[in-house]
């Protein structure tokens, strides 16, 4: 019941309004964003003169009439970084609950050698990356 | 005795320093540049020096520069004399959009008619206008400077030592003939 | 994920008639319609014909499953969700696409025969979902109380009861890397190879990883395959016809 | 909650998101040029040129919206927003003085503002893709493999200093900030800014937007408004990521009289690392791609992790 719910929040203003409030802020400014680049985009529209030209529709390779189609083959080493990118992520975020409790009491030593243990194991990884030349451009 | 990084912090340094120093811009339609003597601006021409001898035309590089001139006759000073032809300068235009400022027309005139003038803001929008006639030449004529002064230790110019040879010779005459009236006296 | 998270939507209102089944709290009437949204481009990601535009459609539906976490007060997950999925997996979906081929416009040929299978395995895969979370919570009714799904609450319960699963947690990811290096690396390794022995005869080099891991095969289908592939550098395809090619993967 | 108090928090999160990269952008402006010995615009405002970006606002404010011809036109024109709005909801949360002056505390500050930040990476893919121009995408690949590969050590930096807090609240952590945070997170601090600068491709890290090979990368077909646009993200990113490198390893608004004062603290420390950002553009040459990708996973991450280790030891040690 909504009643319920509103007691509830007013009995921890600390814990439960701030909560909502953040992120009811966090929508509001959403809003404020789009309603900014919405402003911006109807000046430009009123602004901004219309003259047609295919000429300017072209694209543009350093002044010259482009070459071949508007897709190229790049280099798939990227591709690796990317992926190195989303293990080495997927760990490092395990990093911030641990950061807030592993210095409180009732953790301590045990838990540091925890999170050793786990970016020992990544470390690994990434060394294995480094010797198998994955971070070597070549 | 370098340190890892010392080439780095070198660059940060060197940067910072010229932030501190004076900047050497110049707010240029604001302020007029400071030329330096002899300054390569623009060709002027002293039309009464010109004797239409085309050294210059002839000599041009790039052959920017268009004379026409006719003939006249002037008649015999004295009964028994040849009359006398001379030139006339009908039309003198440089083209300057052709024109490289290599200077050689103003060093091969021997009559003195071309000048470098540091005059330099002369753009036209139309490139044909670039053309300058012997009008505009004759106008650069009086922005061109003074010659800069001589190395002192430099000897007399020619001219100067003749024309100072002939009015000492013509005082010492003169005080010669004064000092003889003074004897008669 | 999404049919799911949004059926779950349903699922909190289905309660008992005391629990505001009828009037809403503004908060679940966010959830629900956020849950449409991402219901909605879910759809919509997997029907377009265009490549890029379903990556992009995913990420809106991935986005809209953090706004739902943030409405559960899962503040910790949310943001996971968006920094992990967002900002490295999507992006990753992304990138390979970019790489290998995503032309502007529809691409016809990215069309698959088996939707109609795929919907029925989806439909099984929500439906076995639904059931599962309908069943374990019943009308349980779970209190959301703000900092409930902190990143302290999270830590204190991961290191406090779930330290084995997240130690072996590392373990798997250090085979993801050492499976993604190896992949990537085991063309670089092989390409050389051919080159290096005079005895072996080359195979088109560009097609080494994919034509010849099939089975030995005679010296003109391999030339022929190599004229075919267009990124066979013509180096390698000239030396083909010498030697039926070896199948040293196999 | 206060709805009108919200509204106004809002409005002035976007005022800062609008000036200060103005300030910044007119800074490097004459700063870069000093440090080449030249003096900069001088016109525009006629004070020494100080509404030269006003005017170029002004000016792409009117400037024809142009799309290429074969672009994927929805996507083409969403990904400015798409890249700008990230940096807008980060202003948000950072703090600027104590007492709670600052736009709205989330819990899960810092790792709010990581999260955050990396969705922008998504707007460079989209316009870099979408402009249907082989060097746009290649400047799209090449800044999403940058993002992403510094966004990790960036990650490691920040984790860093959530351990010494203790908390991943942004005012929190300024308040648990103690001077010899200085010294013990030296190698965090450098790794963060480092890779935040590399975060803005900025030089030395602008090899996506690299002019002599790929024109300008992912924004070579944008003009006018939209063009403004991604030119505003590079230059809140400068905003942002001094203020956070200030409040995560410089104290924020800690200093003299800092109750009073935080405030101006903040944004002193902020401009002087913003300074540092433009100083280093001014100095250093561009690194190639492949030194680019290598300072990060081969220097930048390996430093994070030491950093790491540091910081847990000696946190265990100390409490």
């Amino acid at each position: 019941m909504e009643g319920q719910h509103t007691a509830a929040v007013a009995a921890d203003p600390a814990a439960g309004g701030g909560y909502f409030d953040a992120y009811a802020a966090m929508g509001l400014l959403a809003v404020v964003g789009v309603l900014f680049v919405t402003v911006a985009f109807t000046a430009n529209r009123l602004l901004r003169p219309v003259v047609h030209s295919p000429e300017k529709l072209l694209a543009y390779e350093c002044g010259v009439d482009p070459v071949g189609e508007d897709w190229a083959h790049t280099q798939i080493r990227y591709y690796v970084y990317a992926f190195l990118y989303v293990i080495f992520a997927v760990d490092a975020i395990y990093l911030f609950p641990w950061a807030t409790v592993f210095a409180t009491a009732g953790y301590g030593a045990g838990t540091l050698i925890e999170m050793f243990l786990f970016i020992g194991f990544l470390a690994v990884g990434l060394l294995y990356a480094w010797k198998k030349g994955v971070l070597e451009w070549t | 005795m370098s340190f890892p990084g010392a080439g780095l912090a070198k660059g940060l340094a060197v940067t910072l320093r010229t932030m501190t120093k004076k900047t050497v811009t110049a707010q240029y339609p604001d302020v007029q540049p400071v030329l330096p003597p002899r300054s390569r601006g623009v060709i002027a021409l002293l039309e009464e020096n010109c004797t239409v001898c085309m050294l210059c035309a002839r000599e041009c590089p790039d052959w920017c520069i268009y004379i026409d001139s006719h003939k006249e006759t002037l008649p015999a000073a004295e009964p028994n004399a040849r009359a006398r032809t001379r030139n006339v300068l009908d039309r003198f235009a440089i083209d300057f959009s052709l024109c490289m400022y290599c200077g050689i027309c103003i060093e091969v005139c021997p009559f003195d008619a071309l000048f470098w003038s540091p005059e330099f803001e002369y753009a036209e929008t139309d490139i044909l206008e670039l053309t300058h006639e012997r009008e505009k030449l004759r106008e650069w004529m009086w922005t061109v400077p003074a010659p800069p002064a001589l190395d002192p230790a430099a000897e007399e110019p020619k001219e100067i030592a003749t024309a100072r040879k002939a009015a000492d010779k013509l005082a010492a005459a003169a005080a010669a003939a004064l000092e003889e009236k003074g004897d008669d006296a | 994920m999404s049919p799911a998270a949004t059926l779950l939507a349903a699922t909190g209102s289905l309660e008992p008639a005391a629990r505001s089944f009828l009037s809403p709290t503004g908060q679940e009437i966010v959830f629900l319609l956020v849950g449409i949204a991402v219901l909605g481009s879910a759809v919509v990601a997997v029907t377009t014909k265009q490549l890029v535009h379903a990556a992009l459609w995913l990420i809106v539906a991935l986005g809209g499953l953090a706004v739902e976490f943030l409405l559960l007060t899962a503040e910790f997950i949310a943001w996971v969700q968006v920094l992990i999925y967002l900002g490295s997996v999507v992006v990753l979906v992304l990138f390979g696409l970019m790489l290998t081929k995503a032309p502007i416009g529809r691409s016809p040929d990215a069309d698959s025969k088996n939707r109609w299978v795929a919907l029925a395995v989806a439909l099984a895969s929500a439906g076995t979902l639904v059931t599962l979370v309908v069943d374990a919570f019943r009308t349980s009714w779970i209190d959301l109380g703000a900092g409930g799904g902190s990143a302290a609450v999270t830590g204190a319960s991961l290191f406090r009861n779930w330290v084995l699963p997240f130690e072996a947690l590392s373990v798997l990811l250090l085979a993801a890397l050492v499976g993604a290096i190896v992949l990537s690396r085991g063309d670089k390794r092989r390409v050389p190879a051919p080159r290096a022995g005079k005895l072996r005869a080359g195979r088109p080099v560009g097609s080494n990883g994919t034509v010849a891991a099939t089975a030995p095969r005679t010296a003109p289908e391999a030339a022929g395959s190599a004229a075919g592939s267009s990124d066979a550098p013509s180096a390698g395809s000239s030396d083909a016809p010498s030697a039926p090619a070896a199948s040293e993967e196999s | 909650m206060n709805l009108l108090d919200t509204v106004l928090r809002c409005l002035a999160t976007l005022v800062v998101f609008l000036t200060f990269p103005l300030v910044i952008g007119q800074t490097e402006h004459k700063v870069m040029a000093h440090m080449q010995g030249r003096l900069g615009p001088m016109y525009a405002g006629g004070f020494h040129g100080w509404a030269q970006l006003v005017a170029d606002g002004v000016k792409f404010a009117q400037k024809e919206d142009i799309v290429p011809a074969g672009a994927d036109r929805r996507i083409f024109q969403l990904a400015p927003a798409v890249s700008l709005l990230p940096y807008l909801f980060v202003l948000l949360a950072i703090p600027v003085g104590p007492n709670g002056f600052v736009g709205q505390a989330v819990d899960a500050g810092l790792f709010f503002v990581l999260a955050v930040m990396g969705v922008g990476v998504i707007g460079k893919l989209m316009a870099g893709w979408a402009s249907a121009n082989k060097f746009s995408l290649l400047g799209g690949l090449r800044t999403a493999a940058q993002l992403m590969s510094y966004e990790l050590p960036m990650v490691l930096a920040a984790a860093s200093v959530a351990m010494a807090a203790g908390t991943l609240s942004l005012p929190g952590i300024v308040d648990s900030w103690q001077w010899y945070w200085l010294p013990w997170q030296i190698i965090g601090a450098f790794v963060f800014f480092t890779a935040g600068l590399a975060e803005l491709q900025r030089p030395p890290f602008d090899m996506p937007v690299a002019d002599s090979e790929i024109i300008f990368g992912a924004y070579t077909e944008y003009t006018g408004l939209r063009f403004a646009l991604f030119l505003l993200s590079e230059y809140v990113g400068i905003l942002v990521v001094s203020a956070l490198t200030a409040v995560l390893f410089l104290g924020g608004w800690h200093g003299p009289m800092s109750d009073q004062l935080g405030w101006l603290w903040m944004i002193l420390k902020t401009f002087a690392l913003a300074f540092v950002v433009i100083w280093l553009r001014v100095t250093y040459p561009r690194l190639r791609e492949d030194q680019l990708m290598r300072f990060a996973w081969a220097v930048l991450i390996p430093l994070a992790l030491v950093q790491l280790a540091l910081t847990g030891i000696i946190k265990v040690a100390i409490s």
